[in-house]
């Protein structure tokens, strides 16, 4: 390991921001993907990796990415709810890979709602 | 400089004295254990403590080791004080109950019966109480750390180390010394090759040799001394006002320009132990002359009583004269001074042993001085048995209770014809005179020859008995001859007056007799110069001639005999002169 | 693939030795069969402080809080959190007399009421990696004391948080750090003291094991506070997972330049060496510490000269404990103001607690100064099992002292920080340095031993006192005789010979060994014997006159009868008994009530433990 | 041979001060009996007797010459006689060669206190010297041998 500079600690600290942020909780957004056993059926599983390549892609650490267990609308499965902080929780219905990379750009990157592929808006609190 | 308050009476004293050291100072009394002038404070025992007044109350702390503060209030005689010191002091004796130096503590301090006992409590009046001054000595201040302790809390002991005799130890017996129990002892055994009761005065490392020791001034013993082994201690350099201890001090040797030399180096004693048949050296009680001398003296080993091994006066004593002297195999001459010396002993043991008998072994009793005979008589009338033949052995008795721990003496008495055998408890050697050990050195040294009995040749036995063959050699006293005291002294004034006649004169006459070299026969062939046992004949190159420097030659005539051009000749002896004197000799029939 | 669940897995000691690596392995295996293996990152990290329902697992981001795991639930947790998300109720914490399980750390009653500064990092960075410790401003309060602060500053900062030393005696830290900057001499020497002898204290080795890189960062900020040039870590050999942690962190700030040379390009030299204490309790004592790290025996020495004069080879040298290390970050980062608001009047800050005995949830807490016992014991405790009544808190390991509970009616004068006198009782005593010392114990290192009514004080009293008398180094007088003799008094009373004036010779020599030992252990060793006696004279004089324990303890006090109605309606007189004693000292037939031949009994309690229907009455 | 023509040889002595001649006076103090052939010659040093004394005593008609020093190592001027058995040893050879049997020729040791030792030495050499014969030394010029040079260097 080569002697440390002080903008190496700060460097340090930045990359491994990501990690610290998720366990404190912390994150601006947070994708909830319903994995109920419908969920899992429908191709959740999918729809998860998905996710988190995206996040992959554009190297987000502000980003939380958790389960739950199924939301009651097994016909509309898979289902994801993405919540920005602060706002309303938004549900969105019989996604596919591609709906979601979609969904990304102009939800969690661009902060409005996917309104074509949304179910309802502000159903039981997520955070 | 701080002031310190104590008992109420104010005082200065300078940074870093400690509470105890200012208490002393005022001389308030302060009971210690383990402090020792010479060491580092330690705290074990915890007995000096004091009371001092802090802002919210007071502090007990051990006056040894507590640096005194600006202002600081102390008190050493309250309450809590005297309560502390009791309890730690009943903790200590419920340890160690019967140690001294703790039950006169608790006297002073009014501690009556201690109540408590331990578990492990240790009856020995001489118990170790653990307060490490032997170890801290050994460190601090002799440094060899030969001790230290072992194990911890109630089983701490002061060991060696693995409990091994210790090599570092230097055996100078300082932790003995401030012990405060003498749980540790010091024995100087067998001390420097002599049997302890022949010490010549105390065997600490710097001390005067004996009461009469001329010049009566402290000497340091280096094999004693902890300095030469550890570099350590010195304390003897702190304590002497005059600052007059230098351990840098050694031997040297200083030359001195002298014209004349007496040569007194007396003699030494005959080593009886060479004759078997008396025992000496082998059996117990079988003292030579020298070692009566040593304790009949008052500031001897026994104080001047004359007392056998065990510590008893002797009820028979036998003194053997002619040990070594007039002996075939050992000494043929006389020693003089034995047939005195021997009545001397007779008559003061007698005299500080009443009730002794003295049996005294002679061949020819020689009292030959000015009152010697009387003196003789005299012995005689005090009951001294005298014996007339020559001792044959000396044996070890002891097949009975009674006989146990006596000596036989077996003789053939000649004048009753009869072989005698005496039980005596004590027998004296009188060793003959013998010369130095390094006699012959010393002879060779001053080019002086040596009598058949090895004592130094005088100038003529007659005519000049203190001077030597060689000028400005003067010889006096036992290393010419045995003698007494008187006659030693008789030669001594007689040597000093020859020399200081000399000295008188102003002038030294050299003898006439020398060598001169003629330089026109001197070919400067130089044989003469390597010759010359003094280096008397220089060579001067300019003048390709040799030259004699006669203050140094000494006139033995070798170089004018080997001079190939005979231009050496020798005043006193040149060659006509010994030509002639051969002609005489040969002239007649 | 980017992680989505991070699973804190405890590897304190105390989960290790509950097997909680097992389930780590099996974690990971089970993972690795469901395809998660990169979804889910396993870290394990130091002790989360809740020993007492170890081995436990925390899942962030969503804090769930898993406790007594075992292999067996690995299975069914992957499967129910991790793949459908669902977190599984039966695994998490439920509180005595709570209705439902708690998912949620921070809502735990154990963890809501502490406040985290020296285990700020505890469970959330994996200890044997810098970058995590990094991650959470690790070393930024380095780099802020070697940029913008100069030594004075520093200095300047600790002293006006008012940080006291851990250790237990509470001496201001500040002020330790300007005697030893100032003391002339080269080079300074810094130490860790993490000798932490007491027995029941555990928080110096929690905070090596959680979070080693804090003490490092703490040093290094001392160092260049005070101009050290080296520094000591002092660690129990008895901590062997302490030991490797430190060592690997010192390790690894070797290799980032953080120890060494020119750290941070900022001209600071500093590096760090461990030395293993040999296990004795007195080499807590700073200059036994010193003389055992010169590798001399572990003897106290007198002080004066203190070691900030001279110390370590005869160098000032500062020594401080692990907590008050693990402080130093936090303080510089966050500036005094913030650490000055936590905690009482005179003692600033929160402290480490080891909360064993009889309490329901033992284990480590860190808690503001000045939260009362009542809340340490019962809200964060978690009360006493078994519903046994409370009797009386022991702080401060063998050098501190018992406070009763029972004093309800004798409530002590408080000053409350507005000035105004309130009368409290025991429990409602805010805990900091000077409170406890008035009411005879101390804080110590932070031991807090709880006990019952099952608990004889004589007994604790001389449980505590044979530990400090087997430690005592034996070189002062009063310490080495003093304490072995109050042990054996103890031990006569335990076994019924005691008499009254026994009871004044302890006080007697308590005093003095307290008053005139040479270093800490002896001035302390008394206490717990002489705050038994102000407290619980009461049972000292029953063990004396009634010879009776009553807590039924000492053993040789105890009379065993069987009670006869209970015998023979419950137990139909089974003979269970008779068959166990050892001394064959019960009779009785089938059916009939069986007898103890009290002649013969050796009291050791054999039959009350095989009775199944507590038949065996003790008085 | 009747007893007053009985040959009495002559027999020069040179005697070293410090040891020879001391020890001869002790002899003679001592009162011991040593033959009177010996006619003393004192000298400081062994060292100072010149070959050529010897030569000349013979010529005179000695028929035997005694050189007599201290012992090595006890001689007052150190290291004259050693110089003295040097010569002696080269002088026998002179002697060989002018026919002079060297048994005539004889060097001992003698300390002061050896007078005893003197005594003796003196009446063994005289009767030495006796049975030798007088030494008739014109006779023996004209007779003697010739001595080879390999002879002499050997």
């Amino acid at each position: 390991m080569p002697k440390l500079k002080i903008e190496d600690l700060a460097r340090m600290r930045e990359e491994a921001r990501r990690a610290t942020m998720l366990r404190e909780g912390a994150g601006r957004v947070k994708i909830i993907v319903h994995l109920g056993t419908c969920g899992i059926a429908a191709g959740g599983r999918n729809i998860m990796a998905a996710v988190l390549r995206e996040i992959e892609e554009r190297n987000l650490h502000d980003v939380l990415v958790t389960t739950s267990g199924c939301a009651g609308l097994c016909s509309r499965e898979p289902m994801m709810t993405v919540e920005v902080l602060g706002q309303a929780p938004v549900k969105y219905v019989d996604l596919t890979e591609g709906k979601v990379k979609e969904i990304f750009a102009e939800h969690v990157m661009g902060g409005k709602i996917a309104e074509r592929y949304a179910l309802a808006v502000g159903s039981e609190r997520a955070m | 400089m701080i002031t310190v308050n104590i008992n109420g009476v104010e005082r200065q004293v300078p940074e870093g004295t400690t509470i105890l050291q200012a208490a002393r100072a005022l001389d308030v009394s302060i009971p210690t254990l383990c402090y020792h002038p010479w060491l580092k404070p330690f705290g074990a025992c915890r007995i000096c403590t004091v009371q001092v007044q802090r802002p919210r109350g007071y502090e007990l702390l051990t006056a040894c080791n507590t640096p005194c503060e600006e202002g600081m209030v102390i008190r050493t005689d309250t309450d809590n004080v005297r309560q502390a010191r009791r309890v730690v002091l009943e903790l200590m004796l419920a340890r160690w109950p019967n140690v001294p130096v703790l039950q006169q503590l608790a006297a002073e301090l009014g501690v009556e019966k201690p109540r408590f006992r331990s578990e492990f409590c240790d009856e020995d009046p001489e118990a170790c109480i653990l307060c490490l001054r032997c170890v801290r000595i050994c460190e601090e201040v002799v440094g060899a750390s030969a001790i230290g302790y072992e194990d911890r809390g109630i089983k701490r002991r002061v060991v060696t180390p693995f409990n091994r005799e210790s090599e570092a130890c230097v055996a100078c017996g300082a932790c003995a010394q401030v012990c405060l129990t003498h749980h540790i002892k010091f024995e100087p055994e067998d001390y420097r090759g002599k049997p302890p009761e022949f010490l010549l005065g105390p065997n600490t490392a710097i001390f005067i040799p004996t009461p009469q020791a001329v010049p009566k001034v402290p000497r340091i013993d280096p094999e004693a001394c902890i300095h030469f082994k550890t570099n350590g201690c010195q304390k003897c350099v702190e304590v002497c006002e005059a600052k007059a201890v230098n351990h840098e001090m050694t031997d040297q040797e200083i030359e001195i320009e002298v014209g004349q030399i007496l040569l007194a180096t007396g003699y030494e004693l005959f080593d009886a132990s060479v004759m078997s048949q008396y025992g000496y050296g082998r059996l117990d009680n079988v003292y030579s002359a020298l070692d009566i001398e040593r304790m009949l003296n008052a500031t001897g080993p026994t104080g001047g009583r004359v007392l056998l091994k065990n510590g008893q006066p002797p009820r028979a004593v036998a003194i053997i004269h002619c040990v070594g002297s007039r002996d075939e195999n050992y000494q043929r001459y006389c020693s003089r001074v034995c047939c005195m010396y021997a009545l001397k002993f007779a008559h003061l043991i007698k005299e500080r042993c009443p009730e002794a008998e003295v049996y005294d072994f002679y061949i020819d009793m020689r009292a030959f001085g000015k009152g010697y005979e009387e003196f003789y008589s005299r012995v005689l009338h005090e009951g001294t048995n005298v014996i007339r033949g020559k001792v044959a052995e000396v044996v070890q008795a002891g097949w009975s209770k009674q006989d146990e721990g006596t000596l036989l003496v077996r003789c053939e008495d000649t004048l009753i014809g009869r072989f005698r055998e005496i039980p005596v408890d004590m027998v004296i050697l009188c060793n003959a005179i013998v010369p130095q050990r390094d006699a012959e050195r010393v002879a060779r040294l001053f080019g002086l020859s040596r009598s058949p009995d090895g004592f130094f040749l005088e100038r003529h036995p007659k005519l000049d008995p203190v001077a030597t063959s060689t000028d400005g050699l003067f010889v006096a006293g036992c290393a010419q001859g045995p003698k007494d005291i008187p006659d030693s002294v008789a030669q001594a004034s007689a040597a000093a007056a020859r020399m200081l006649a000399t000295i008188a004169k102003g002038v030294v006459e050299i003898d006439p007799v020398r060598a001169e070299i003629n330089e026109e026969f001197c070919s400067g062939c130089r044989v003469c110069n390597a010759l010359c046992p003094y280096s008397a004949i220089e060579y001067l190159a300019d003048k390709n001639v040799s030259r004699v420097n006669s203050a140094l030659c000494k006139g033995c005539g070798t170089c004018v005999a080997a001079c190939p051009a005979g231009a050496i000749t020798g005043y006193g002896f040149n060659d006509r002169q010994i030509q002639a004197e051969l002609e005489g000799l040969l002239a007649v029939r | 693939m980017p992680y989505r669940v991070h699973c804190m897995v405890c590897a304190g000691t105390g989960c290790v030795s509950n097997r909680s690596l097992d389930v780590r392995d099996a974690l990971e295996k089970e993972l690795r069969k469901r395809g998660l293996e990169h979804e889910v990152q396993i870290v394990t990290t130091g002790c989360n402080g809740f020993c007492a329902v170890g081995p436990l697992m925390v899942v962030q981001p969503d804090g769930i809080f898993y406790q007594q795991l075992t292999t067996k639930d690995v299975p069914q947790l992957v499967e129910e959190h991790f793949v459908k998300g669902r977190p599984v109720q039966r695994l998490m914490y439920t509180p005595p007399e709570a209705p439902a399980p708690i998912p949620k750390m921070s809502d735990i009653p154990f963890f809501k009421h502490q406040r985290l500064i020296a285990l700020r990092n505890r469970g959330l960075v994996d200890p044997e990696k810098i970058e995590d410790y990094i991650a959470r401003d690790g070393y930024q309060a380095l780099v802020k004391a070697l940029t913008q602060m100069t030594p004075d500053e520093i200095i300047e900062e600790i002293t006006r948080a008012g940080l006291r030393g851990r250790g237990g005696a509470g001496f201001p830290t500040g002020v330790k750090w300007r005697k030893v900057r100032e003391a002339r001499g080269e080079p300074k020497y810094i130490i860790c003291n993490g000798d932490e002898g007491d027995p029941g204290a555990f928080m110096d080795r929690s905070i090596f094991e959680s979070d080693p890189h804090s003490v490092i960062e703490g040093m290094l900020i001392g160092a260049r506070a005070i101009g050290a040039r080296y520094g000591v870590v002092y660690i129990r050999n008895e901590y062997p997972l302490a030991l490797e942690r430190i060592q690997i962190a010192i390790q690894q700030a070797r290799e980032y330049g953080l120890l060494g040379e020119n750290i941070l390009d900022s001209g600071l030299d500093f590096d760090i060496s461990v030395t293993r204490g040999a296990g004795a309790f007195v080499c807590g004592e700073e200059t036994a510490l010193i003389a055992s790290v010169e590798g001399r025996l572990g003897d106290p020495r007198a002080r004066p000269p203190y070691p900030a004069e001279s110390g370590l080879w005869g160098k000032p040298t500062c020594i401080n404990n692990v907590e008050t290390w693990a402080n130093v970050p936090p303080i510089i980062l966050n500036g005094w103001e913030w650490y000055s608001q936590i905690g009482t009047e005179r003692s600033k800050g929160t402290k480490v607690f080891s909360l064993v005995g009889k309490v329901r949830n033992t284990g480590l807490v860190e808690v503001p100064m000045g939260i009362t016992l009542r809340q340490l014991i019962y809200d964060i405790g978690g009360g006493i099992p078994g519903d046994k009544k409370f009797k009386a808190v022991q702080t401060g390991g063998p050098s501190g002292g018992c406070i009763p509970a029972g004093m309800m009616d004798q409530p002590i004068e408080y000053v409350a920080p507005d000035g105004k006198h309130e009368a409290r009782d025991y429990l409602d005593l805010p805990i900091d340095y000077e409170s406890l010392t008035e009411v005879g114990s101390m804080m110590g290192s932070g031991g807090l031993v709880v006990m019952d009514e099952d608990t004889c004080m004589v007994d604790v009293a001389r449980f505590f006192l044979a530990f400090t008398q087997d430690e005592s180094c034996g070189a002062c007088a009063p310490c080495r005789e003093g304490t072995k003799l109050m042990l054996d008094i103890l031990t006569r009373i335990t076994q019924g010979h005691g008499t009254m004036d026994d009871l004044r010779a302890l006080e007697e020599i308590g005093w003095v060994v307290k008053q005139t030992s040479l270093c800490g252990l002896g001035k302390t060793a008394p206490n717990p014997v002489l705050t038994t006696l102000k407290y619980f004279r009461d049972e000292y004089i029953a063990h004396i006159e009634a010879h009776k324990c009553p807590a039924h303890v000492c053993r040789e006090l105890n009379t065993y009868r069987i009670d006869p109605v209970i015998c023979v309606e419950r137990g139909h007189g089974c003979g269970v008994c008779r068959r166990e004693c050892p001394e064959k000292a019960i009779f009785g037939e089938k059916n009939q009530p069986h007898r103890i031949d009290t002649t013969k009994c050796k009291k050791c309690g054999v039959c009350v433990d095989v009775c199944h229907f507590n038949a065996v009455i003790v008085e | 041979m009747k007893e007053q023509e009985r040959f009495e040889p002559r027999i020069i002595g040179f005697l070293c001060n410090w040891c020879a001649y001391t020890g001869a006076d002790l002899a003679g103090v001592s009162r011991m009996k040593s033959a009177p052939n010996v006619r003393v010659l004192r000298l400081m040093c062994s060292g100072r007797v010149d070959p050529t004394f010897v030569l000349r005593a013979f010529q005179l008609g000695a028929d035997g010459v005694l050189v007599a020093g201290c012992h090595p190592g006890d001689c007052h001027y150190q290291e004259g006689n050693y110089k003295a058995l040097r010569r002696t040893l080269l002088l026998k050879r002179v002697l060989r060669q002018f026919g002079i049997d060297e048994r005539r020729l004889r060097l001992e040791w003698i300390s002061a206190s050896e007078g005893e030792k003197f005594a003796r030495v003196a009446n063994e050499f005289t009767e030495e010297i006796r049975a030798l014969g007088p030494l008739e030394l014109t006779a023996a010029l004209e007779t003697g041998p010739a001595l080879e040079l390999e002879e002499v260097r050997a």
